[in-house]
């Protein structure tokens, strides 16, 4: 098997070389979004017209990362980003080719936001194309799969990505190589191994990215695992929200098994080793991996209680090894480099690096990946441009609906998961909203109790009616009709909902209220007594000086 | 009939070809009940929704209780029960959007058409939805129009490519061949 | 269950040392000796969800709270069921409840005979802090014997459970989710056309409230007769 | 310039409502309203909920008569089943409906009407309640407090709970007698026959003090409507059939069927008030209206049916040749069906069968509409339900006593304005009788209106302009 990737490698190589332009266009769903086909069409058609077929080829690549400048183009040769291309825009493209790249469209590429990145599990993402797996396998792809099979045990495997210090990227952080070894020492001959794809926290779009771009990176992971702790089915749950991620999974999956990487005989090993793609529906709750199980299983997606752990008790009862797509695509690259070299990078407890897409009040909105460790100010500041026009950055949202609002003033921190956590927010999958003044924090804090609360599955009371309360008692306070009588009960429903909801997606549903109140109560504080919006964001009702106090009822439980 | 009920199909409801389709999904997964997901996926790519018809035929076919193929129907909020629109607007309504302005889409579309989220306009045209995040968050805030995402949309161009739904259905309807730039003109900010 | 050897740990339950078998539930052992655990959504003979959070109890060692109905014993564990906190939490999710639905005790088919309305008794609920939801809620009384009233529901799913694991029939189950969801009978058509009831009313007895109820029972006449389960359940499996 | 009183609320009735008084540029009394300004909803919040749960759930309309709603209300559900209930269990039912009576009309008398009879009209307002009648009479105040003990007791003893008991069922009620509870009951019923006559002599003796009152309260001619035992013709409290009477005593119209009311009684509406107007259709709006309640009732019969009732009530029947017309003698009346339930409870609790353990007839809905009828303490009460197939309330319709009175409680209130209120200052004591004709015929607001929470009320003065020109506001 080394052998026909070796041969592979070199046919794809010599290939590229007979070329002296590869025009990369990103064909990711944000440039898709604005075109991008339409212009990869056009370029084609254009270096048809000049004749240049033979010396230039124009290649689909995944996300290039900077979203916002979409759609992007590539031209290696040249160094030149162009962003915002139209249709119109591509004969100037191919006409420069040969003389000098068109400046007008280009995007500078020395700027921190590319230069101050640290790519591992976005190495490929617009440099191949990701619908072709030679493309994979030449730049480096299943190489690590290959070596793992043949040369080491299933626990030297699990040693090296212990070593590595990776932890769970979909925002718990727990030790992933503790939990291979958990899913490895459980007893049985039936386990499974599941990507969980199912990248809900709205803000959050690596796992799409990474999909889109390289999803063969996230089967060689899966297979890795599979070999690891001794399972040879494995399934990805992705959310049928991301068409083209699952086109491109489908594709590599089809074509990983007539490469012979999946299969009753993975590289022509005794090891055997499947993948079937899972899709969700539309249920954010499914991100919890007893309630994805649940999805899994063709039933209502909620979760139950833990213990036991699907590592013990997963998948049709049987022990489950779940970890989402930036962990898996971590794999590929430890195994092939060694789980030393990336717990070299990053900080003491958190290693390596980690994917974030930024989004919101920020000039280069689009995906990075740094170092764990860098600050959030440089993150903003300097990698992301800034607030657009130079304003101020209020807040960082991390964590999605169970994350918090970073305040300005602890930008200098640096990401790690347990920096995160002592600000009040989590690391979460890596989504990172930025917002200047003209966001509310109330009303954030109310849009992400809107949230858990259409998204809260209603198998446990906290959580079901809890956030429905929380959700009123918020729009009260937003609508200026609420008392401090009203945030103090707020108070107390969001360490009831915390600390007794079945799962994760309840456990942390009050974290935006908490972190918001911690930094920001004087907006809270300005709604309820002030009755006005700092931020004019919430429309405060014109007869507040009547606010409500209806006479509930005492509930009619005496006989 | 079947000798072995695990192995072939209940007959579907009709003559229907798209029921092929669905059969084939439950074929594919051996009509074992777990694959009550992918089968739901495939009745509602090919009818467009899941009415009480297919449920029945679904829940026979993969020896679910009806109960529990309603539960999961309902659970997701990818399915539908009715029928769409002839259109279909999606409003992303993930955290960018949100703080860039999605609920006054909502809102402006609400306003004209008097539909909110999964509601259908009287005359069956333009159906509203929304969706947690499209994942399109660079190019806040995001809409669907029948499939197309377009990016950086604002309230005056919603409502206009909405209007143009109700009245002109064939001069409008969005078509992977139609050039960005017309795109551009009715949908970016 | 109970095959092969079982082990006999030893752990404690506020303060005091007991000894129990391995396989058992904090719950089991729990009120085994005489410790009350408050609890809505089980229900011995039916599998346990850990749903309605009531019987959470803290365990030393662990950070979280522990669902005692379905979290197994442990050698040495130091449990304690009762605390001001656990208190607390557990007023307020029976508040949660009262203010989810329109559960009005007085014109109750059940009233005097409600776990609902025995909870709040349990933990001290005198009053409601929270506003009520007033969900508009239907009711079906379409069965020929029997009632079902959203607005004293609870969702604890027992009769989802009764009618999948001890009748067989599976008549029950959820729609919808969060706040929405509602126990339905086949495609959520009327339970009097239901093709898969078998009438055998099992969901009506387990029903903790007056959500389910036999037709013709005018308020507070609704009892509800559970001893059979039990013995329903170790027939089923098979136990001696 | 002319005005307009606004007395808000009235007090020492239950529910809320108030009064508006115009004033002509003389300061004569032009006209004067009496609005119940509370509603409830209770017809529209029994759509959709099961017919079995009527009784108790219409009972919770009001908490001073809720057991007047559980018989009426048992009584349409019987008629939804289309089953006679055993004897005994009618009989226990009766009983029940009595000790209501007796309660009820103690709280009226002693409670909320003797402050003006005992401490005079004109007397202290600060003083005019239960509190200064017991400090200056302990003994009458003591009575009445007994009495109201007696009546809520037996409810108790025979329902389980003083205050909405759930024993009346559709069918009959749920739990026969015990006769320790029927021995129980017995021995209290000597005491309180006392305290009812006790009463009836000592209100007798001052009726005299109240000559103009008597001339002036609500004493108009009018129909009045009641029903009557089958039988014969005396009082009756349960069941039995209508029967109309005019002033002259003279009976309009006999042996109606309580359940056919919509033949014969018709709603009309005014939008100044919550009340609906229900009169006699045959003599049309506004000339059939007509009075209820224990003047009414007492107008209506031939006789009580009990010995020392019987003797009150020919005595009470000979103020005048025809019908007693002065609504003060409700007061009078009330006494004397006090008498009369206390006498009747002891013979019905003697019945041979009393202590039958079939009190209770099942059977499924037969029928899709039910109409029960019997006589609240405050006069004829109607619950009229409708269900569909799986027995779930369409419709409810309920006409209550004193939605029957409102067009009497009206023209008392003119009456009494134009009698006593003169020129531009009001005395209190004025406004005091304007409240007190209301008293007389004990409206239960809270019942008519079928009103959700509390309930206070005002007397308005407005001028021919419009404009409120004083008010007097109580909080309840």
């Amino acid at each position: 098997m080394r052998e026909k990737l070796a041969e592979i490698k070199a046919i794809e190589e010599d290939a590229k070389a007979q070329y002296t332009h590869t025009v990369n266009v990103c064909t990711a769903a944000g440039c898709l979004s604005s075109g991008a086909a339409q212009v990869k069409e056009a370029l084609g058609k254009e270096v048809e017209r000049s004749g240049l077929e033979r010396w230039c080829q124009v290649k689909g690549v995944g996300c290039l990362g900077l979203c916002t400048a979409g759609p992007l183009v590539e031209v290696e040769s040249q160094s030149a980003m162009y962003g915002h291309v139209t249709v119109e825009d591509t004969p100037a493209i191919v006409g420069g080719l040969n003389t000098k790249p068109v400046e007008r469209l280009r995007v500078p590429t020395g700027t921190p936001f590319f230069l101050r990145q640290n790519r591992i599990v976005l190495e490929n993402s617009g440099r191949i194309d990701p619908e072709r797996i030679e493309e994979y396998i030449a730049a480096g792809g299943y190489s690590g799969l290959v070596t793992a099979l043949t040369e080491m045990t299933p626990a030297q495997v699990i040693d090296e990505v212990t070593a590595s210090g990776l932890r769970g990227r979909g925002g718990g952080g727990y030790p992933t190589g503790l939990k291979w070894t958990t899913v490895a020492k459980a007893p049985g001959p039936d386990k499974y191994v599941i990507c969980n794809a199912d990248e809900g926290d709205p803000g959050a779009f690596m796992d799409r990215s990474v999909l889109e771009s390289d999803p063969h990176r996230v089967i060689e992971g899966m297979i890795l695992a599979g070999y690891a702790v001794g399972a040879s089915q494995g399934y990805v749950y992705v959310r049928a929200e991301y068409p083209l991620a699952i086109e491109h999974l489908k594709k590599a999956i089809s074509q990983a098994r007539r490469m012979g990487l999946l299969g009753r005989s993975v590289a022509e090993t005794t090891f055997g080793f499947n993948i079937d793609i899972r899709l969700g529906a539309g249920a954010f709750v499914c991100g919890e991996e007893t309630a994805l199980i649940a999805s899994i299983e063709g039933k209502r997606g909620q979760p139950r209680p833990r213990p036991p752990y699907p590592a013990e008790y997963g998948l049709w009862g049987k022990p489950t090894l779940i970890n989402n797509v930036e962990s898996f695509a971590n794999i590929p690259p430890i195994i092939r480099n060694g789980g030393e070299w990336y717990a070299s990078l990053g900080t003491e407890k958190s290693k390596g690096t980690k994917v974030f897409a930024l989004a919101g009040a920020i000039t280069n909105t689009g995906i990075i990946e740094v170092p764990m460790g860098t600050s959030l100010q440089e993150i903003v500041y300097e990698i992301g441009g800034g607030v657009p026009g130079g304003g101020r950055c209020k807040a960082v949202q991390t964590g999605g609906p169970s994350g918090g609002c970073i305040p300005d003033a602890y930008l200098d921190n640096p990401v790690d998961y347990d920096s995160l956590r002592s600000l009040g927010s989590i690391m979460g999958s890596g989504g990172m909203i930025v917002m200047d003044d003209s966001s509310c924090m109330v009303d954030v804090a109310k849009y992400f109790m809107e949230f858990c609360m259409t998204e809260s599955c209603g198998k446990c009371v906290p959580c079901r009616v809890g956030t429905v309360q929380m959700y009123r008692l918020l729009d009260k306070i937003s609508t200026g009709r609420a008392t401090l009588e009203d945030l103090a009960l707020l108070e107390n429903l969001c360490d009831m909902v915390q600390n007794t909801s079945l799962c994760g997606l309840g456990q942390t549903a009050p974290n935006p209220v908490v972190s918001t109140l911690r930094y920001f109560r004087d907006e809270y504080i300005a709604h309820i007594e002030e009755k006005r919006c700092p931020a004019g964001v919430c429309k405060i009702h014109s007869s507040v000086a009547q606010t409500d106090s209806p006479s509930y009822a005492v509930a009619e439980v005496a006989q | 009939m079947a000798t072995n009920p695990r192995q072939s199909a209940v007959d579907p409801p009709s003559d229907d070809k798209r029921w092929r389709i669905v059969q084939a999904a439950m074929r594919r997964n051996g009509f074992r009940r777990d694959a009550l997901i992918e089968t739901l996926h495939a009745v509602q790519e090919s009818f467009g929704y899941l009415d009480e018809e297919s449920l029945r035929y679904v829940a026979r076919s993969l020896r679910a209780p009806m109960s529990h193929v309603y539960g999961v129907s309902t659970f997701y909020h990818f399915f539908s029960l009715k029928p769409a629109g002839e259109h279909t607007c999606v409003v992303c309504t993930g955290t960018a959007c949100y703080i860039k302005g999605a609920p006054g889409l909502l809102d402006a579309v609400g306003k004209e058409f008097h539909i909110g989220d999964g509601e259908t306009t009287e005359d069956g045209k333009v159906s509203l939805l929304t969706a947690r995040c499209l994942g399109s968050c660079g190019l806040a805030p995001a809409a669907v129009f029948d499939g197309q995402v377009a990016g950086k949309v604002n309230r005056e161009a919603v409502v206009e490519r909405l209007h143009a739904w109700q009245n002109g259905p064939a001069a409008v309807k969005a078509s992977p061949e139609s050039s960005p730039e017309s795109e551009g003109s009715a949908v970016y900010a | 269950m109970n095959r092969g050897q079982v082990r006999i740990v030893t752990l404690k339950i506020d303060g005091k040392d007991v000894g129990a078998r391995e396989n058992e539930t904090i719950l089991e052992v729990a009120r085994e000796n005489g410790f009350d655990i408050p609890t809505l959504c089980h229900m011995e003979g039916l599998s346990d969800i850990g749903a309605c959070r009531l019987c959470l109890v803290e365990v030393k060692g662990s950070n979280k709270l522990l669902t005692a109905c379905v979290t197994t014993v442990q050698e040495g564990m130091e449990v304690t069921t009762h605390s001001p906190r656990l208190d607390s939490y557990r007023r307020m999710t029976v508040e949660m409840l009262f203010s989810e639905r329109n559960h009005v005790c007085a014109v109750c088919v059940s009233n005097g005979h409600c776990d609902l309305q025995n909870l709040a008794v349990d933990v001290g609920l005198t009053h409601i802090t929270v506003p009520y939801l007033y969900p508009k809620v239907s009711i079906d009384a379409s069965h020929e014997r029997f009632v079902l009233d959203h607005n004293r529901c609870v969702l604890c799913t027992r009769c989802v459970r009764v009618c999948d694991e001890i009748e067989g029939a599976h008549t029950w189950d959820l729609m919808g989710r969060g706040v929405k969801t509602r126990v339905i009978t086949d495609l959520a058509e009327a339970w009097g056309d239901s093709e898969s009831c078998t009438s055998c009313g099992k969901c009506v007895q387990v029903c903790p409230t007056g959500a389910l109820f036999e037709k013709g029972k005018s308020v507070a006449e609704m009892t509800k007769r559970r001893t059979f389960l039990p013995y329903l359940t170790s027939m089923r499996n098979g136990d001696e | 310039m002319s005005r307009t009183i606004l007395i808000d609320p009235v007090t020492r009735i239950e529910g809320h409502a108030k009064i508006t008084i115009h004033l002509d540029d003389n300061g004569g009394v032009e006209d004067a309203f009496f609005h119940v300004t509370q509603f409830r909803g209770f017809e529209k919040l029994c759509e959709g909920r099961p017919f079995y749960e009527m009784p108790s759930l219409m009972a919770r309309i009001c908490g001073i008569c809720p057991v007047s709603h559980l018989m009426a209300s048992a009584k349409a559900c019987d008629a939804l089943l289309a089953v006679q209930i055993p004897e005994p269990a009618a009989n226990l039912r009766r009983i029940m409906n009595l000790a209501q009576v007796v309660q009820s009309h103690a709280l009226s008398f002693f409670h909320l009407a003797s402050p003006d009879l005992l401490l005079g009209m004109d007397s202290d307002p600060t003083q005019r309640h239960i509190f200064g009648v017991a400090q200056n009479h302990p003994n009458l105040a003591r009575d009445g407090i007994r009495l109201r003990q007696f009546g809520q007791q037996i409810i108790e003893w025979l329902g389980g709970k003083r205050i909405h008991p759930a024993w009346v069922v559709p069918g009959g009620v749920s739990e026969p007698l015990s006769a320790e509870r029927r021995d129980q009951i017995l021995a209290t019923i000597p005491e309180a026959r006392q305290i009812a006559i006790r009463t009836l002599d000592w209100f007798k003796t001052v009726m005299d003090d109240y000559r103009e009152e008597i001339r002036t309260f609500a004493n108009f001619p009018s129909l009045f409507m009641g029903l009557v035992n089958s039988e014969d013709n005396s009082l009756a409290l349960y069941d039995g059939h209508i029967r109309i009477v005019d002033a002259t005593g003279h009976i309009v119209a006999d042996r109606l069927d309580p359940t056919d009311y919509p033949a014969y009684v018709e709603e009309a509406v005014e939008p100044w008030t919550y009340l609906k107007f229900p009169y006699y259709k045959p003599q049309g709006y506004p000339g059939g209206f007509y009075r209820v309640g224990p003047l009414a009732r007492l107008n209506i019969i031939e006789k009580c049916g009990t010995p020392l009732a019987d003797q009150e009530w020919a005595e009470f029947r000979s103020l005048e040749r025809g019908a007693v017309l002065s609504s003060f003698h409700y007061h009078y009346a009330r006494l004397i069906e006090i008498l009369y339930g206390v006498e009747r409870m002891e013979e019905l609790l003697n019945t041979p069968d009393i202590l039958s353990t079939h009190v209770r007839a099942y059977a499924q809905p037969n029928r899709s509409e039910g109409v029960g009828v019997s006589e609240a303490p405050r006069g004829t009460l109607m619950h009229h339900y409708r269900i569909d197939e799986n027995g779930l309330i369409q419709t409810a319709n309920l006409i209550i006593a004193t939605g029957h009175n409102n067009m009497a409680m009206n023209r008392g209130v003119k009456q009494v304005a134009r009698h006593f209120i003169h020129g531009e200052k009001i005395e209190e004591g004025m406004l005091n009788r304007v409240e007190a004709v209301i008293r007389t015929f004990d409206p239960c607001l809270s019942c008519s209106t079928h009103a959700m929470g509390k309930m206070p009320m005002d007397v308005q003065l407005i001028g021919p302009d419009g404009r409120v020109l004083d008010s007097v506001k109580r909080d309840a």
